[in-house]
């Protein structure tokens, strides 16, 4: 890839930390697994950048749909807070 | 390119901290599922070649990605998600009976 | 039948697949369908283990050859232990034809079905990607197992396997891209051919990575915690088929990575041999200390199996064909006296309804048969003479005396001493004068054939070892030589 | 505790870095995928690598996979047999029940193209599967729970039976290849109709099983998603 | 002449005979015909290949398993004939027990190979805490556990004389692995030190397995010893000295019967010893003898004590007495008993003590020795023969009167043991040659021998009536070695709920731990 597409690759790769901290790091475990399918969403990005269209679509569809709507339906029929 | 290990060193170490030092069951879920984002992180950026076209013959491509380990991610993607999908269950169901979260309140069965 | 191991693999598949589907036929008569199944899937891994004693089988699926499609081989150990696992398989799912209650029975056998081929795929195929699938889906199949009865202990236990299992199975499928990254291939004796010239380090990591995630599924020591709450808390077969074989397949598919893919000399050049030999002594100590004084009898057996795959660990990871045919002779041994402990424990906790020992004090008077099944499993682990674990412990010893490892002998020999402890105690506690409340009789037939058959096994093995220690034997000598076997013609292309 | 936790995962992740570093960045690709790259076409007449990969190549590893979702869509039906639907029974406002209808057709056939087109184009059963899923979770959160319980294509007992016949497809194509003399899984081999590389109907077997385990993963993970949201 | 394997064949079925006959009669006689097949015996070397397959078993009878077969047998018949009346009437597996301990000892004796000699060395230990079991759990349990790490120790041994010499025949052990079989053929022999299960396991069985247990399972130690460490002169007699005077010591203060008895087994297992370590023919012949000897007299005063406590319900020598007159066989045959272990003239235990001092004749302490610890047997056999038979107290007068004779089985057994005892002392040569094969030839009747033998008699006798209220029965608890050894449990159970205490049932524990591990693994690797 030429230098632009990997200084956006490094850039995603940054977010991917960034959202990945954040995730860990929220009290609130609502906030948390939004920045968890923002993770997705970033890997998702980053696999596009490494030519993975298919894995890419996967994540899509997995990481960002179907896991974070579990996590949600998870957290609503538990406790939202984190002691 | 060759940053990315160290970024995924470091996605996957936060995911272990996650699963070490938190208490809470979701968010050791979310853990496990960022370490697990990093292994496959891992796989596709080996499996990327300099300036390769993505895994669809066109004719036209003189370099192509490493397509294995698309494929494994591919695998690794969906299991992860049903496995996921029955921890979260099980959490649930934890939850009925136990009425909290904590591990350190989820320790009936000890010695 | 040269398709034998697909065949193996897929017929339970089949039978768990046609489970689900709401035709009245299918729905009334279920119990047919896993009993057909499982008749079959016997005869059939029966047939591969005389097959595979005649000479190996591989099997490419999809016609692909070596390093591009999955290779199954089916060669005499693998064959043994398919055989092995078919027998507590069948005893199990008899046992469960009337232990499981109605409601959700068909879900139950759907997934005993599908643990039961993916422990077959995880012990032919030799592949490492494929491993890691039927790996996966034997753990999704013995989480939700184990928590059939969905008390809040077999949540919690469920729970606790499964964090640390997934954590497992993510440093595996780590350990397997970093191989397939360096060495770009997943057959394992592809990879074992190609590992002389790729760098160290990274292979070190991954058998690390290795161990780690294999010593979830084998309870290794420091990962043995959930075992305890998984076996004592699962309903009774589930807990014998865990103990029995899921176990020793983790040791299994451990230590054919270990021999057949990285190699021994490498393993010992590294310092893993001494590293394996230690952590299966600190199991096995560990797993005696923890058994003494057990309230739940579940739970005590659980801690004796804990022990007795730290001898098996031993070993194995003595790298001599000597020590593997006795490890194998002690999987099979603790295996069916493992499997006639805890079905016969669970017949005796159903009949007083509680799984704690003084609760079941005196059961042995009133159910004479299942309590002489119970005795003959206890001496056979503690290795009273004349019984199969005496022998295979006898072949352990001797195979650790013969490489100089008496430490290891001691320590084996002390875990044994510490068994008896805690055996002779609940055997004392069973046979105690009847109390008044116990009017208790035999359970039917249906559910204690299988543990009478199991038992007669182990005296059957113990006065005539013959059989299974030339088959034994054999299986090591194809376990050490796996890679000549596999054909890899990658000059085909 | 915690900064135990953190110096053991310093440790950890130093050593981990100083080692993997050694892992040589290869320019070119390894004897096997260049296998697969050079002449997989040829092979399996699918232009989408990874879907020949997936589906014919190690098509073994998929039937695994598929059985994971279905080993744990029976985990939940076993778990949660006992239903007490109290979250969201009535959905959302008749607006957005409105744009849902208007939606959901396109959902549902952007899905089944992708699980069609997988084995030219990017997507394949599991892409696929996995849209139709979020469709029916679409319509489990616009809708309520009501609309799964009635007789739908949703509703968990058809759900049940189309997994166990996506199960069957897959089982039946791979026996095929048995029958025909071959061995398990074979594609082109046991005589499925190879076709013109890149055009619709190609590839043999590809896009059956495309479809085998684009039904068990819709049907399976929609199971999962209906008890999550209605069993207790 | 009848084949070895035969006779194995013949004992084994003793072990169903329960499952097959309803009748009690049919098994003492049963036992006899062992007993019969066992005179007669053919001596030879031979192998079952199809035993435990690729093993198979070497079957091996020299004089030496012959004698200890004899005394087997001879002891087990005994034993069936006593228990028949001695054992309740429900518990008939009893006999199918005595059957397996039967046929494991003779396994013992007669395998040449040591997987099936340690197999049914293993087997013993089983039979009788089986046998022990009925009534004392707990004593059985310590009993099979000490056993069986008396085993285990033997196994290690074995396993490592396998790895030096590379066969597995029954035979003299090089000398580095000495330590290792006297340790775990101490256990089941009671050597001195790990003799601290003998007491408690002979006083709380059954008195038929006490007499077993003393008369034959202590000697299968003995029998270890000879086989397997045959010259280990010195030590032997040094551990042989201790132990007749340990266990003389102990028995004088005991006020049960059978934990006095027990005692003096260990003292008269120093004899044995003692013969052994003399180096000569003559003393090892006496070895033999005093085994034989000793087999039958302790087993009969066990079966006598048994039987006055199967009337009087107590064994306590406090609370016997005046059963002289209720109970006449019962207390000529203790009389007999007694007087031939005290090795008086006209018993069979004079014979052998004479032969272990002509044994011993160059060294002078160790016949000093031999002669206090014979005054010492004297006393206090003369105190349980008084106190517990002859003594008058006024308060058991009428209670102890009115008991009655045992029934038959028991007076039989006894009385055909003191008959053995007074043939054997009558004429020695009987057992010297025919059973022990030994020719030597030692005038036993010479005038000196005798009048020293009668002096020494009397002059107990009176020791015993000046200091009679010393030795007189006192409830009062004498700590034996296995003090110590109690005194580690609450470590080593301390150290298990420290162990299971750290199994907190948390889960960031155990993810800790598992995380641990991995990175201890790495940095071990790397």
């Amino acid at each position: 890839m030429n230098l632009l597409l990997s200084y956006i690759y490094y850039l995603f790769l940054l977010l991917l930390v960034i959202s990945a901290v954040f995730s860990i790091a929220s009290k609130n475990l609502l906030c948390s697994v939004i920045f968890m399918s923002l993770f997705n969403l970033f890997m998702v990005i980053i696999f596009l950048l490494l030519q993975a269209p298919d894995v890419a679509m996967a994540e899509a569809v997995v990481g960002m749909g179907f896991t974070t709507a579990l996590f949600i339906i998870t957290i609503s029929k538990t406790k939202e807070e984190e002691k | 390119m060759k940053f990315t290990l160290v970024f995924i060193i470091v996605i996957m170490s936060i995911g272990l901290y996650g699963v070490l030092a938190k208490d809470n069951l979701i968010k050791k879920v979310i853990g496990i599922s960022i370490m697990e984002g990093a292994v496959f992180l891992f796989l596709v950026s080996y499996g990327y070649r300099q300036d390769g076209a993505p895994p669809i013959i066109t004719g036209y491509e003189t370099r192509i990605v490493d397509p294995v380990p698309q494929a494994l991610t591919l695998t690794a993607i969906v299991i992860g998600a049903s496995t996921t999908a029955l921890m979260l269950g099980i959490i649930i169901k934890i939850f009925n009976n136990y009425k909290t979260l904590e591990t350190k309140e989820i320790r009936r069965l000890r010695g | 039948m040269i398709h034998l191991p697909v065949l193996l693999i897929i017929i339970p598949l089949m039978a768990a697949f046609a489970l689900p589907l709401s035709i009245p036929v299918i729905r009334r008569n279920y119990k047919v369908i896993i009993a057909a199944a499982s008749v079959i899937q016997f005869t059939l891994s029966i047939t591969a283990l005389v097959m595979s004693l005649q000479n190996p089988v591989q099997y490419q699926v999809g016609g692909w050859p070596v390093p591009l499609g999955i290779t199954l081989m089916l060669d005499a150990s693998s064959g043994f232990m398919t055989a092995f696992l078919s027998l507590l398989f069948v005893a199990a799912v008899t046992y469960s034809f009337s232990y499981i209650g109605r409601g959700k029975a068909r879900y139950y056998y759907v997934l005993l079905m599908i643990l039961w081929s993916s422990l077959t795929g995880m012990i032919l195929t030799s592949d490492l990607f494929n491993l890691i699938v039927f790996i996966e889906i034997s753990s999704v199949a013995a989480y939700s197992l184990v928590a059939y009865d969905e008390t809040s202990f077999a949540l919690e236990a469920t729970l606790k396997y499964m964090i640390l299992g997934t954590l497992g199975t993510t440093f595996i499928i780590f350990a397997t891209g970093i191989i397939y990254s360096s060495v770009g291939s997943l057959n394992i004796t592809d990879v074992s051919t190609q590992l002389h010239s790729v760098p160290a380090k990274p292979l070190n990591i991954s058998i690390a990575l290795y161990i780690a995630g294999f010593g979830v599924k084998t309870a290794l020591v420091p990962m043995h915690t959930w075992l305890a709450d998984a076996h004592s808390s699962a309903p009774a077969p589930i807990s014998a088929i865990l103990s029995g074989v899921f176990v020793k397949v983790g040791v299994f598919a451990l230590f054919k990575l270990m021999y057949n893919m990285y190699g021994w000399s490498m393993l010992t050049s590294l310092g893993i041999d001494r590293l394996l030999i230690n952590i299966g002594a600190a199991t096995a100590l560990l797993g005696g200390i923890m058994a003494v004084n057990q309230r739940d009898i579940k739970r005590m057996l659980a801690y004796s199996t804990i022990t007795q795959v730290g001898l098996i660990v031993m070993a194995l990871s003595l790298g001599t064909l000597q020590g593997l045919s006795a490890g194998f002779f002690h999987m099979f041994n603790h295996g069916i006296a493992k499997g006639s402990l805890f079905l016969s424990a669970g017949l005796m906790a159903r009949k007083a309804n509680s799984n704690e020992i003084q609760h079941l004090a005196g059961m042995g008077r009133c159910m004479p048969l299942t309590f002489f099944c119970f005795t003959v499993g206890a001496l056979s682990i503690v290795g009273i003479p004349l019984l199969n674990g005496f022998l295979s412990k006898w072949l352990i010893c001797s195979s650790l005396v013969s490489n100089g490892q008496i430490t290891h002998v001691i320590i084996l020999l002390l875990t044994s001493i510490i068994g008896v402890m805690y055996y002779l105690k609940v055997l004392q506690s069973l046979a105690l004068p009847q109390e008044p409340e116990f009017n208790h009789s035999e359970a039917s037939y249906k559910m204690y054939t299988p543990v009478v058959v199991l038992s007669a096994l182990c005296i059957i093995v113990g006065l005539l070892p013959y059989i299974p220690l030339t088959v034994i034997d054999r299986a090591a000598f194809d376990f050490l030589n796996l890679n000549e076997y596999i054909i890899s013609p990658i000059g085909r292309f | 505790m915690k900064y135990y936790c953190v110096l053991l995962i310093a440790v950890l992740s130093l050593v981990l870095f100083l080692s993997l570093q050694d892992i040589p960045v290869a320019q070119d690709l390894m004897p096997a995928s260049s296998h697969y790259v050079n002449s997989g076409v040829r092979d399996t007449g699918a232009t989408n690598l990874v879907n020949a990969i997936l589906f014919d190549y190690r098509g073994f590893d998929t039937l695994g996979e598929a059985t994971v979702i279905f080993a744990s869509a029976a985990a939940f039906k076993m778990l949660f047999s006992h239903k007490r639907i109290f979250s969201f029974r009535y959905g959302l406002s008749p607006i957005v029940k409105t744009g849902m209808g208007i939606y959901s057709p396109f959902i549902f056939i952007f899905g089944i193209y992708v699980i069609m087109a997988g084995h030219i184009s990017p997507g394949g059963g599991f892409q696929g599967g996995v849209i139709i899923a979020s469709l029916s979770i679409l319509l489990t959160l616009v809708y309520g729970l009501w609309y799964k319980v009635r007789r739908t294509v949703f509703s968990p007992a058809i759900s049940s039976n189309i997994e166990s016949i996506g199960g069957f497809l897959f089982l039946g194509i791979g026996l095929t290849g048995i029958l025909t003399g071959n061995y398990f899984l074979s594609n082109l081999d046991a005589g499925f109709f190879a076709g013109t590389p890149g055009h619709m109907f190609s590839a043999g077997s590809i896009p059956i099983l495309n479809i085998a385990s684009g039904l068990k993963v819709a049907a399976g993970l929609s199971i999962i998603f209906y008890s999550i949201a209605g069993g207790e | 002449m009848i084949n070895p394997v035969l006779l194995l064949i013949l004992s084994a079925t003793t072990i169903f005979l329960p499952l097959l006959i309803r009748k009690r009669v049919v098994f003492p006689f049963v036992f006899g015909i062992v007993f019969t097949a066992g005179l007669f015996v053919s001596k030879e070397v031979l192998t079952l290949p199809y035993w435990l397959y690729p093993y198979g078993w070497q079957i091996r009878i020299d004089a030496l398993s012959y004698f200890f077969l004899v005394l087997l047998t001879f002891l087990v018949f005994m034993v069936a004939l006593y228990s028949y009346s001695y054992i309740d009437k429900s518990d008939n597996a009893y006999f199918g027990w005595l059957g397996v301990f039967l046929t494991a000892s003779m396994g013992v004796i007669v395998s040449g190979d040591f997987l099936n000699f340690f197999i049914f060395w293993e087997l013993v230990a089983f039979a009788l805490y089986s046998l022990i079991k009925k009534n004392q759990p707990e004593v059985a349990h310590r009993y099979f556990i000490i056993q069986f790490s008396g085993a285990s120790v033997l196994l290690l041994g074995i396993l490592l004389y396998y790895s030096n010499t590379g066969h597995l025949l029954v035979g003299p052990v090089p000398g580095n692995l000495r330590f290792l079989f006297i340790l775990g053929l101490g256990v089941k022999g009671a050597i001195w030190g790990l003799h601290f299960w003998l007491p408690e396991a002979h006083t709380k069985a059954p008195s038929s397995v006490s007499c077993l247990l003393s008369g034959f399972v202590v000697k299968l130690g003995i029998y270890g010893f000879i086989r397997l460490i045959p010259d280990y002169n010195l030590f032997f007699l040094v551990l042989g000295g201790l132990m007749a005077l340990y266990g003389v010591v102990f028995a004088l203060f005991q006020h049960d019967a059978k934990t006095l008895l027990a005692y003096h087994t260990i003292s008269q297992l120093g004899y044995i010893i003692m013969g052994l370590g003399s180096g000569n023919i003559i003393g090892q012949t006496g070895a033999l003898y005093h085994l034989f000897n000793h087999a039958v007299f302790k087993g009969l005063l066990f079966l006598a004590v048994g039987a006055a406590g199967y009337r009087l319900g107590t064994r306590d020598l406090i609370k016997m007495g005046y059963l002289y007159k209720s109970m006449p066989v019962t207390t000529m045959t203790c009389l007999v008993a007694a007087l031939s272990i005290a090795g008086i003239a006209p018993f069979n235990g004079y014979i052998s003590k004479t032969l272990i001092k002509e044994g011993l004749y160059d060294i002078n302490l160790m016949k000093h020795l031999i002669t206090i610890v014979n005054y010492g047997t004297i006393l206090s056999f003369s105190k349980l023969m008084y106190y517990g038979f002859f003594n008058k107290p006024e308060e058991l007068k009428e209670k102890n009167n009115a008991l009655k004779e045992v029934p038959a089985g028991m007076t039989t057994a006894m009385i055909i043991m003191a008959s053995v005892c007074l043939v054997t002392g009558l004429m020695p040569q009987l057992l010297l040659n025919d059973i022990i094969f030994a020719d030597i030839s030692i005038s036993f009747w010479s005038f000196e021998k005798l009048s020293s033998n009668i002096y020494t008699l009397i002059l107990g006798l009176v020791i015993f009536y000046i200091g009679r209220n010393i030795l007189r029965p006192k409830h009062k608890v004498i700590n034996d070695i296995d003090y110590f050894y109690r005194s580690i449990v609450p470590f080593l159970s301390r150290f298990e709920i420290k162990i299971k205490s750290i199994h907190t049932g948390n889960l960031s524990h155990y993810l800790i731990w598992y995380v641990t591990f991995l990175v201890v693994i790495i940095l071990s690797i790397l």
